[in-house]
């Protein structure tokens, strides 16, 4: 096994416990607001006295409408844990090189030591990411099933409107903004994240170069990209004049190209920095 | 051989190494002391291509750094380089999984040498314990050159003793070592060659035998001559 | 084997020296194996380069010779072995003589003094021993 | 290996996942019923273009599907996709598709098909901009201008311009309803938006009341002015009486981008009455015709009875090339009534299209010379038919019958019938 992978499941193994903890986290916070939302309606049904006449129900349901898990998802308790998770990794591009850093033991020698190339070091940082990120995803995926299960099971049937994992992903809800249900968009999304990610290691990259003057550098490329992404905009509004206008299509492909050009930049910036100027 | 060629640099404002040169041959234990300023951990890390320089060259037998020069030379930090959750054990496995000069039988008699325990976790060993701990990950690779950073600085007196017979040990066998400290008594006729370094500057070089013999005076008498001058 | 290193004098002299005084003694006989210059080093607490040179400044002077893989032995040639008892007593003679000129101390006075000194030191350390 | 198990089972895990979770799209998308336009009697060339607009109504709560259905079969819209945006024909028009395909550079930022006018030798686009970055307006000073383009389709020749707009630091919103191309005069016609705000006696605070005006500049193409503006009628707000009028513009039915020597519009008088559980409901007090020669730029009035104008009232009226067509609903037919704009006079019959079930009609246009009309039956339990039919206007009689039916289902068509909602149609 090359050491690539291996330093991918290095990673994966330190971020492990955080991870289990995470998930468990989740779990718990989601079912617990399966209980709420459900507790919450029943109670509202109870009030107006649902189960005495078919007609009642009938009224109930025509005022308040039917028990769907949608309604679920879009609890404080449900999507929290969603929401921690993702600022979670979001600091964790930042803790992923930081940790090695600091604390008691600096493994940031050990690590700019093993006979692979530092570009190796920054693949599998930047792939622990991705990888995290996505079985956190897939995990949500596996649970959804068996919560709208449990849901479904709880309330009773004449005030629940069936709903499938598939069909949570065609509303909107925070679903449809971390796993877009097509396939491309979610190549496309994630690819983004991926420029995302890649500019925030060059970010701290410059800081580990140049101390306080690399955050104020890293700061200016931040910019410098946002920049960037916004030339289509830019080139739209102010070069051609008011009345041009791109055509979707190829707004799409030059921010794709822009893209590409963000991530290339950013990786080979980041090899330069950390060949020639990064220190321990 | 380990050649140091007019190597500058600075931190902010602040020369940690003004243009300093020296060699380090494989075979000798070459001293770098300094008693102020920060050069030699600086050097080292320089030498190990793991700190930027701002001029001059740094060249390990005619070649410049890469990372493959990783399985030929090794640096052991005052600190310990692995994480602190890892026990000796797992450390050792990843020395392994890392390296392809490895010596798993050394590092094992290493173990003994030192008399640490394989499921002890690092982050739970006394401060003689991890100085021990480093430097069995440094000396459990087969390299031509070891770089030792203060090993014997904030540790108790046997394991110091400990320590001090590594070099005259075959353990050390025919590598080139350099190990920086700033209080020589403990080593003075165990290393070949002395660096005197102070302020980012070297001041002299020369080894240890020949000042005994031609000028009849002791490492220690040469630092009083050059630093209280 | 008892070796204190003094730090002004070349460590590589005093190994050679240690050698000599065992030689002397008869603490080291002809064609006895001495110990490699690894275990000297450990035993020592030196430069094992050092001992190396010692080894080598002693092979020069005769009084050991290495053959290829075998472990050094300490000359069998009785006139070198000889030769270094002489060194070394006419060396401190010289010593003492060069140090006791000064205070122009008779010969016989000087001889009878030095002679009880010494059987008074003989039969002191015999106690001691015992 | 042990050392590696939690990547492994991650990485297997999170494969299986989402893989599964991708399959299980598409296969829910496999699982959505087809459904196609099905000829049941006529001629089907009538239906060949026609693309129906509907929405399907999945189980639980999850929304609609929007989806097009034609003679050959139906097509979702997928929602969630950007990509599935880009390539898309943007139009409803299949001529501006292919006008875009030919001239790309003109037909950048062109996107409402009303805007455009387009005969044998030229495409016009009108245009009003103003208004804040992003899209927001002020009641007044928006700075909005006029944008002019247009193309010479045989030598390819671009004529574009900027015009001011005069008063139009007056208006809170401008936006072009029409363009006609007469001699060398360019006529946009806008709809404007204007705020003014009435201090109220009785309560003494300030109330905003909307006023909107439709507008017809003449522009010369020639000199790039605006050589003539005519607020052609103002909405009226009268807060005394909770009355108001509104003025429709009544444009190409089938295809906006045709000549047409006539605007025509439609002047309502509605009156607001306030529920006694804080809805306001609107009713229509009277309605008016009015018809703009644009040759002339004069108006021209409705050369009928005064009988004839009060019977007609309630009817809807049409514009479809040079004719106007007056339909009127009963509860088991239509009855359509031909005006012709250039004779000015009634021509024909009142024909009577007996066929169309106009309880549930959802929906009816015509589209040269014929009438399409689609019902919605959603109530009628057991049947929910959506049915299409062709019918002459020249003698009533239907060319095409044709309904929406089911293609492939795993459930009863019915039910997938009955999800179904009919929102619009389009001949393309």
């Amino acid at each position: 096994m090359n050491r690539y992978i291996k330093l991918v499941n290095f990673e994966v193994n330190r971020f492990f416990k955080l991870y289990i903890g995470l998930l468990i986290i989740v779990a718990i916070s989601q079912f617990v607001s399966l209980f709420l939302v459900k507790s919450k309606y029943m109670q509202a049904a109870n009030d107006a006295n649902y189960a005495s006449s078919m007609k009642a129900t009938e009224r109930f349901i025509s005022s308040s409408g039917l028990l769907t898990f949608n309604q679920v998802a879009n609890h404080l308790l449900f999507i929290g844990p969603i929401v921690i998770c993702i600022a979670l990794m979001m600091f964790y591009v930042f803790i992923i090189w930081y940790r090695d850093y600091f604390g008691k033991n600096t493994f940031i020698y050990r690590l700019f030591m093993l006979p692979t190339s530092r570009m190796t070091i920054y693949f599998s940082k930047a792939t622990t990411i991705l990888i995290m990120v996505l079985s956190l995803l897939a995990f949500q995926l596996i649970l959804l099933p068996i919560e709208i299960n449990v849901f479904q099971q709880i309330v009773p049937s004449e005030l629940l409107g069936k709903m499938s994992t598939i069909d949570l992903f065609m509303n909107s809800n925070i679903f449809t903004m971390i796993l877009p249900s097509n396939f491309m968009d979610f190549i496309f999304r994630y690819l983004i994240g991926m420029g995302l990610v890649f500019t925030l290691f060059t970010f701290i990259l410059l800081e580990r170069s140049y101390r306080w003057k690399g955050i104020i550098f890293g700061i200016l490329y931040v910019i410098a990209i946002a920049g960037l992404l916004l030339i289509p905009a830019f080139i739209e509004s102010y070069l051609f004049g008011e009345d041009f206008s791109f055509y979707p299509s190829e707004v799409f492909y030059m921010e794709l190209g822009l893209f590409t050009i963000i991530i290339t930049v950013s990786i080979l910036f980041s090899k330069y920095l950390l060949k020639n100027k990064v220190s321990v | 051989m380990i050649q140091v060629k007019n190597v500058s640099k600075k931190y902010g404002r602040k020369n940690v190494l003004r243009d300093i040169s020296f060699t380090a041959n494989k075979g000798e234990i070459t001293c770098l002391i300094g008693i102020n300023g920060v050069g030699k951990s600086t050097t080292m890390k320089a030498i190990m291509g793991i700190t930027p320089i701002d001029c001059g060259e740094i060249l390990i037998d005619d070649k410049k750094m890469n990372h493959t020069m990783y399985e030929n030379i090794t640096f052991i930090p005052d600190t310990l380089t692995m994480l602190p959750s890892f026990t000796v054990g797992e450390a050792m496995q990843f020395m392994k999984d890392f390296y392809v000069n490895w010596n798993p039988e050394r590092a094992k008699e290493l173990l003994g040498f030192f008399r640490l325990k394989e499921d002890e976790k690092l982050g739970e060993l006394s401060k003689g314990n991890a100085a021990k701990a480093n430097l069995l990950f440094g000396l459990g690779l087969d390299v031509d050159y070891v770089l030792m950073d203060e090993p014997f600085s904030g540790i108790d007196m046997f394991s110091r003793e400990q320590i001090a017979k590594v070099f005259t040990s075959h353990l050390i066998e025919d590598r080139g070592v350099i190990i920086t400290t700033h209080e020589i008594s403990d080593i003075e006729h165990l290393i070949d060659k002395v660096v005197l370094l102070d302020n980012g500057e070297i001041l002299k070089e020369f080894y240890t035998e020949e000042i005994r013999l031609e000028e009849g005076k002791s490492v220690m008498d040469v630092m009083r001559e050059v630093y209280q001058s | 084997m008892e070796f204190i290193v003094n730090n002004r004098e070349p460590v590589y002299l005093q190994v050679v020296r240690h050698f000599k005084q065992q030689i002397a003694k008869r603490l080291l006989e002809a064609g006895q194996e001495i110990p490699s210059r690894r275990e000297l080093a450990v035993q020592f607490n030196i430069n094992p380069n050092t001992v190396q040179k010692a080894y080598k400044e002693m092979e020069e002077q005769g009084l050991i010779t290495t053959e290829r893989n075998f472990p050094s032995k300490i000359t069998t040639d009785i006139k070198v072995l000889n030769g270094v008892r002489n060194e070394l007593i006419m060396e401190a003679v010289n010593e003492f003589v060069d140090s006791i000129k000064v205070i122009n101390v008779p010969v016989e006075e000087l001889l009878t003094m030095v002679k009880q000194n010494y059987e008074q030191k003989i039969k002191e350390e015999k106690k001691g021993d015992a | 290996m042990k050392r590696y198990r939690n990547l492994a089972v991650i990485a297997v895990v999170t494969t299986i996942s989402l893989g599964t979770f991708f399959t299980k799209v598409a296969m829910s998308e496999s699982k959505l019923p087809k459904f196609y336009l099905k000829t049941e009697n006529g001629d089907s060339k009538y239906a060949k273009d026609l693309m129906i607009s509907a929405g399907y109504d999945q189980s639980g709560g999850s929304g609609g599907r929007s989806l097009t259905i034609t003679t050959d079969g139906s097509e979702y819209k997928d929602r969630n996709s950007m990509l599935s945006e880009l390539d898309s024909d943007y139009y409803d028009l299949k001529k501006l598709d292919h006008l875009r395909k030919k001239e790309r550079n003109f037909m950048r930022g062109k996107l409402s098909s009303s805007q455009f006018y387009i005969d044998k030798d030229y495409a016009w686009y009108a245009d009003v901009k103003g208004g804040k970055l992003g899209g927001t307006y002020e009641h007044q000073n928006n700075h909005f201008k006029m944008y002019i383009d247009g193309l010479d389709l045989h030598n390819k020749d671009r004529f574009k311009f900027k015009l001011d707009i005069p008063e139009e630091e007056n208006y809170s919103y401008i936006y072009v309803q029409d363009v006609q191309l007469i001699g060398k005069d360019l006529i946009v016609t806008t709809y404007q938006n204007k705020t003014d705000v009435v201090k109220d006696k009785t309560t003494n605070s300030n109330i905003n009341v909307d006023k909107n005006e439709l507008v017809m500049y003449r522009i010369n193409v020639n000199q790039k002015k605006i050589v003539d503006r005519t607020v052609i009628n103002e909405s009226s707000n009268d807060q005394n009486t909770h009355t108001h009028t509104d003025i429709q513009n009544l444009i190409q039915d089938s295809d906006e981008t045709v000549p047409s020597k006539f605007d025509v519009y439609k002047k309502v008088k509605l009156k607001d009455t306030v529920q006694t559980n804080g809805e306001t409901e609107t009713e229509e007090l009277s309605n008016e015709v009015i018809i703009l020669n644009l040759e002339t730029g004069k108006e021209e009035n409705l050369n009928l009875s005064n009988e004839q104008k009060e019977q007609l009232m309630q009817s809807n009226v049409i514009l479809d090339k040079e004719n106007l067509y007056f339909i009127t609903q009963s509860d088991k037919d239509l009855s359509v009534l031909k005006y012709n704009l250039n004779n000015k006079k009634v021509e024909g019959e009142t024909v009577l299209i007996k066929k169309v079930d106009s309880n549930n009609l959802s929906n009816y246009k015509v589209i040269d010379g014929k009438l399409y009309a689609i019902t919605n039956s959603t109530e009628n339990p057991g049947k929910f038919n959506k049915d299409l039919i062709v019918a002459d206007l020249a003698n009533g009689q239907s060319v095409f019958e044709g309904k929406i039916e089911v293609k492939k289902s795993k459930g009863d068509p019915s039910k997938a019938l009955k999800k179904l909602q009919i929102y619009d149609f389009k001949v393309k």
